[in-house]
């Protein structure tokens, strides 16, 4: 009865604000690690020159999804702050600008001048913002965890869909985000090997299985809290546990998106967690570890976007 | 006027014989709108008359005997023929008829 | 421009209701797929290719083409056929003047078994009082589904409401099975074994009202005596309702007579001996003493309405083609029986008749055997069809002249007639959309080109006052102008005719419960029961249903509707369907001597394992009909030709079908 | 005058499936084809001969405290004092946020406007003093529709004497659709 609302440019939406998210949120932390190791300047500098791109695309799907894409600017004309759309793209807006001030920010001078030319803008916007790196990070990084987040509370506050209505829909949002974050910039580097810096590699490693075991368990206290809670609850769950999602959900997500990756991480790392040595690194591994956290978190924003549309009130 | 009657007689006898009769059922059915229903309608003086006032039998006989003493008699309103169409139109109407209709509807 | 629909406040018999294709009505008038002006074929019948042509041009040829077939074969050689319309008076005067004997209504194709059998019961027709009853049984008229009137929609309230018990027998489990307090699914055909074993238990017990009996009817002694053998037991085996529920069922009718009736009305073309099921039904209601009582079985009133004198033609010559005189002299000879005269027009029997006028009517979808009618088709010289629409019939005619919808034309002033009977004037709401006329117009015109016009020789206005001129208002034109209706004052009418000096309009003035006339043509004066012959192993019994979205065949292509019932499908019970291999959704054909039809299965819990059903009015040969063309299946195709002894119904539940994969 | 407060009053036992409200707001609204403001939810149980088939008429809710309002970034959705819901056209993105949050799916996306359009209850009707369509056309007087806050309303009538039951209470909307039992 209930009938698919929203569909894969929204699915597409979801992931690719919470990548953004997630590269920044990883810019901000390796420039604070920076202090004490150059070494993550690098880190900072290529999440920080991705960070914009996906939410922007991401926020263009949005509006392309709109009933009437013109009257987008409706949306800034109000704040309701019991709407978590409305919350949402004012939060995205913000965010979007920021990352795009500390990508500036980030922008060697010649490069600064060059883009100014082409874009036919006055060149006294060439100005050096290096030294603002760590407020805008520090502006940025509740934005950041406010996006990843919002991408989730946006499904979480529909009490209508009892597939959604928790907020540890939030939560799962938020460190997927982030580890989708990592996840890029893993393929980033593994793919340009003269890039690679094995530090950083252990260190974006170490970061997502901190991530991936979070967003584990809150995924099984969700599964847990479903049996647990009201019929509609249980009743929308079924969804996934013996219905048209249970593949997706279990193979796709839980198995190829999620623990996989894990176990590929904790392969690799398991030799530098227990003294100084080196991680493992097998570029190839490293890639195909980096696309399934792709996938999973592709494919986490694809079973709640339409499964929860399907659960509903009986 | 003999003839009319002996004509009436005939049919009388034999009512399955109708059809045959020169009576013009559709014309009956006209003279009986246009001449009798101006006194024969509820409230009007000759009170309502329609074929299902009376069975086959009672049209026939009341044609056979020139009834309608309280009024002028048929013959002056009406010519034979005109008569005899009405009497084929009550009579395929009446009340026992097998298609008993109040206006031949 | 219409907006929108709404119902006349100040007429009883809407009070404010409007059913699904009441309010989709204005979609007739701007479907671009309308006749928009008159046609005149130019390719093959059927073919599709037409010309359109002024009026004049269409009235010339039409009234050419009469006067050829007159000359050659004499007026009898033009059938003349027309469905219930306020506007019908005016076709069927034509062809009276034309000199054909042969008119042709829908009575035959409704209801004219129950009719007949309540004229030759009670002398009348009735009204049945759904909505002051307490207990009444309904078999097959599917009230709540079918046809949806204000009247049925008192019998849902009270039902509701547990005010009235409603006890339903139908092989199918409708909308009305699903409101009723009871339902049974009744073997097919054995409705008339219900019935006798209800008079015979009521009788048995002593439950019928002795008083009414005595004073009103004659025959009851002769009734007792027939209905001896006639136990619930043996009913029990036949019906396949337990005895204990028809010794129930007679209790509590009889108990709670007079307020309490057997329904006959609507939908009542069923079997060969429909007639005496009729018949059966109507002695029913006669011995519990419900006549002409609040909630019971009360006749007819009118309002006398005065006639235009318009000048009279002379009476045909020739016996009609059906010879109602021989074949059915008691039914009502100027309706005619529809499938008796389709073999006589096939067989040229006693005469050929090669022209055929239609005015809003669908022989093709709404006469069973649809192969026998486009046969009849195909032997016609000439066809001209009055419709707003191109129907099946239509698109095989020579000429179309389009008529103009209900919401663009005056139409007579109309007795609806009922137990507190209304006059109601329809009037245009707009003007006509395209180069289309009414009834009356049409007539005129093909009259004048006959020599007829003296006979039509006046206005729908002048027509219209003639009618009102009688009524108790001071300027009746102009009430019925403002207001579309005219109540009489004094509300329902019950009791004229309980007055022991009453002459009911029957052969011997009495209620006849034995009937000498039935006798004497040779039919049982008494309904006697017979077992209705069983489908063969694997065939099913044919039903046929309605739904209330589509008016019979012609409205299945209006958007708004189309939309709840695309196509129809053809219920066949999960487990006769799993011994055809049939699957839900699966096309399937149906297939009778008549012919076939293909349509999609339904597997469905609501029908008898050993019936099958589909909704009338579907898969349409007209092309013109965009959006209904070949959608679902034609039940005509299917239906075999057969029709009641007495009244000439057709018979539509008698076929037995093959169901296979497509 | 005190605030008037519109709620419909359904009791579909008597609901007969007979569509007329449908077609009735299709002709008052204008609604596209493809598309209805109201619905008939049907249920069927059993098997042969035993068998249930219930007929529940169904639309907007015009819940007291409506998540579709609640949602809305705009404010396209919102209600009136009246308790009407409604979706102004104007200023309705399209983003469907209200559907999705809607526990009665009672909104549908209009494709030719990028607008979603939903059950207004007639309000131009009731602001006219006349019945919403459905309302008023309905054969056999399913629904009623008036001011609960008006204690000689029908609807008041019909509460004060009825027991009746409103749909999915635990989502929070506090629905004005009260069905009778």
């Amino acid at each position: 009865m209930p009938h698919i609302e929203w569909g894969f440019l929204i699915v597409n939406y979801l992931f690719l604000g919470g990548l953004s998210a997630g590269l920044f949120f990883v810019s901000a932390f390796a420039l604070y690690l920076q202090q004490k190791d150059p070494a993550y300047e690098r880190l900072a500098r290529y999440s920080a020159l991705l960070a914009p791109w996906p939410v922007a695309l991401g926020s263009s799907l949005l509006i392309l999804d709109l009933g009437n894409w013109y009257r987008f600017y409706v949306l800034f004309l109000h704040f309701r702050w019991q709407s978590p759309m409305s919350i949402g793209s004012w939060l995205l807006v913000l965010f979007t600008g920021i990352t795009l001030v500390y990508l500036w920010s980030w922008l060697p001078q010649d490069h600064r001048t060059g883009l100014l030319r082409r874009l036919k803008l006055p060149p006294s916007l060439n100005r050096e913002l290096s030294h603002l790196r760590p407020l805008l990070a520090a502006i940025g990084f509740p934005f950041s965890i406010g996006v990843a987040i919002y991408t989730g509370v946006l499904l979480g506050a529909v009490q209508a869909r009892p597939f959604w209505n928790t907020n540890l829909v939030a939560q799962m949002f938020l460190f997927s985000a982030l580890s989708s974050g990592c996840a890029v910039l893993i393929l980033v580097l593994s793919l340009r090997p003269k890039l690679l810096e094995p530090a950083q590699i252990r260190f974006l490693y170490m970061l997502d299985i901190f991530l991936i075991t979070l967003e584990f368990f809150i995924v099984l206290p969700y599964l847990i809290h479903g049996q647990l809670s009201v019929q509609a609850v249980r009743d929308s769950l079924e969804l996934i546990l013996g219905g048209p999602f249970t593949v997706a959900f279990w193979l796709l997500f839980l198995g190829l998106g999620l623990l996989l990756p894990l176990l590929i991480e904790i392969f690799e790392t398991v030799p530098a967690l227990f003294s100084k040595a080196e991680i493992h690194h097998n570029r190839r591994l490293a890639v195909l570890n980096a696309a399934l956290v792709l996938f999973g978190g592709y494919m986490l924003r694809y079973i709640f976007v339409y499964a929860g549309q399907i659960s509903a009130f009986r | 006027m003999g003839g009319f009657s002996a004509l009436v007689l005939t049919t009388l006898l034999s009512l399955g014989a109708f059809a045959a009769a020169k009576g013009s059922e559709g014309k009956g059915r006209y003279y009986f709108r246009q001449t009798c229903k101006d006194c024969h309608t509820k409230g009007a003086k000759g009170g309502e008359v329609t074929p299902l006032t009376k069975t086959m039998a009672q049209w026939s006989s009341y044609f056979v005997k020139g009834r309608h003493t309280s009024a002028e008699p048929l013959a002056k309103l009406m010519n034979e023929q005109q008569l005899l169409d009405i009497q084929t139109f009550l009579v395929k109407h009446a009340a026992d008829s097998l298609q008993p209709e109040t206006c031949g509807k | 421009m219409i907006r929108k629909l709404d119902p006349n406040p100040k007429n009883p018999k809407s009070r404010g209701m409007l059913c699904a294709r009441g309010n989709a009505g204005l979609l007739q008038v701007y479907d671009p797929k309308r006749i928009k002006k008159p046609l005149i074929r130019a390719g093959a019948r059927g073919e599709g290719k037409w010309r359109e042509v002024s009026w004049d041009e269409a009235f010339d040829y039409t009234a050419n083409k009469l006067k050829e077939i007159k000359l050659k074969h004499g007026p009898q050689g033009v059938l003349w056929s027309s469905t219930e319309a306020f506007a019908e008076v005016f076709f069927k005067n034509l062809g009276l003047a034309f000199g054909s004997p042969n008119i042709v209504r829908h009575p035959t194709l409704c209801l004219a078994s129950v009719n007949l059998a309540y004229s030759v019961t009670f002398g009348a027709v009735p009204s049945f009082d759904l909505q002051n009853a307490n207990y009444v049984i309904m078999a097959g008229a599917n009230r709540f589904e079918s046809f949806i009137t204000p009247d049925t929609m008192d019998l849902i309230d009270s039902t509701m409401n547990r005010k009235t018990r409603l006890v339903y027998l139908d092989p199918r489990f409708t909308v009305t099975a699903a409101k009723a307090d009871e339902w049974y699914p009744i073997k097919p055909g054995s409705d008339l074994a219900f019935i006798l074993a209800l008079v015979h238990v009521i009788i048995a017990e002593g439950r019928h009202d002795k008083e009414f009996v005595k004073t009103y009817c004659q025959g009851f002694d002769q009734l007792a005596e027939h209905v001896k053998k006639y136990s619930p037991e043996w009913a029990g085996n036949e019906t396949e309702i337990a005895a204990a529920n028809i010794v129930r069922i007679a209790r509590e009718f009889s108990d709670a007579a007079p307020r309490a009736l057997f329904y006959s009305g609507r939908r009542s073309s069923w079997y060969r001996n429909d007639f005496q099921m009729r018949r059966a039904q109507a002695i029913l209601n006669a011995i519990v003493g419900n006549w002409d009582k609040q909630g019971g079985v009360v006749p007819n009133s009118k309002i006398a309405l005065g006639e235009f004198l318009y000048l009279p033609w002379d009476d045909p010559e020739a016996p009609r083609i059906d010879e109602m005189d021989k074949n059915f002299p008691l039914a009502a000879k100027s309706d005619g029986a529809y499938l008796k005269l389709r073999e006589n027009v096939l067989a040229a029997n006693p005469y050929p008749v090669k022209g055929w006028m239609i005015c809003k009517q669908d022989p093709l979808s709404a006469l069973p055997d649809q192969s026998k009618t486009m046969r009849m088709v195909e032997q016609m010289d000439f066809i001209a069809t009055i419709d707003i629409q191109m129907s099946d019939t239509a698109w095989y005619a020579d000429v179309v002249l389009p008529e103009s919808t209900y919401l663009e034309r005056q139409d007579p002033v109309e007795v609806l007639a009922g137990i507190w009977p209304v006059v109601v004037m329809r009037q245009p709401v707009v003007k006509p959309v395209h180069d289309t006329k009414p009834c009356l117009d049409i007539v005129q015109g093909i009259a004048k080109r006959l020599d007829l016009g003296m006979y039509f020789d006046y206005t729908i206005d002048q027509w219209n006052e003639a009618a009102v001129k009688e009524l108790p208002l001071d300027a009746p034109m102009d009430y019925l102008r403002n207001h579309g209706v005219y109540t009489p004052p004094g509300g329902p009418n019950y009791g004229a005719t309980l007055n022991p000096d009453h002459r009911f309009v029957t052969q011997s003035g009495k209620i006849e419960i034995f009937s000498d006339r039935l006798k004497e043509f040779g039919h049982d004066p008494l309904p006697v029961y017979q077992p209705p012959e069983q489908p063969p192993a694997g065939s099913f019994r044919m039903l046929v249903g309605r739904k209330a979205y589509f008016t019979h065949a012609n409205s299945s292509s209006n958007p708004w509707l189309l939309d709840f019932a695309p196509e129809n499908f053809l219920w066949i019970n999960p487990k006769s369907a799993s011994h055809a291999g049939i699957a839900d959704g699966e096309l399937v054909e149906v297939s009778s001597s008549a012919g076939s039809a293909k349509l999609r299965a339904r597997l469905t819990e609501h029908i008898r394992p050993d019936c099958v059903s589909m909704l009338h009015g579907f898969g349409k040969r007209s092309q013109w009909l965009t959006r209904a063309y070949n959608r679902g299946g034609n039940d005509a195709a299917v239906l075999e030709n057969g029709w009641d002894g007495v009244s000439g119904n057709a018979a539509m539940h008698e076929t037995f079908v093959k169901v296979r994969k497509a | 005058m005190s605030q008037k407060r519109y709620i419909l009053v359904i009791d579909s036992r008597k609901c007969i499936n007979c569509k007329a409200c449908i077609v009735a707001c299709r002709a008052e609204n204008r609604v596209p084809l493809g598309h209805s403001r109201d619905r008939i939810n049907e249920e069927r149980r059993g098997s042969f001969p035993v068998l249930l088939a219930t007929f529940e008429p169904e639309q907007c809710h015009h819940c007291e405290n409506p998540s579709c309002v609640r949602v809305c970034p705009t404010g396209a959705s919102h209600r009136r004092d009246d308790g009407i819901v409604l979706v102004t056209d104007d200023t309705c993105i399209g983003c469907r946020y209200c559907m999705v949050s809607c526990p009665y799916n009672a909104r549908f996306f209009r494709e030719d406007r990028g607008v979603v359009e939903k059950c207004s209850l007639c309000s131009h009707r009731l602001d006219r003093g006349e019945l919403p369509a459905c309302v008023q056309t309905c054969p056999s007087k399913v629904r009623a529709c008036g001011d609960i806050a008006d204690p000689e309303s029908e609807v008041s009538r019909l509460l004060d004497k009825r027991e009746y039951r409103v749909k999915n209470p635990q989502t929070g909307n506090a629905p004005q659709i009260y069905y009778l039992l």
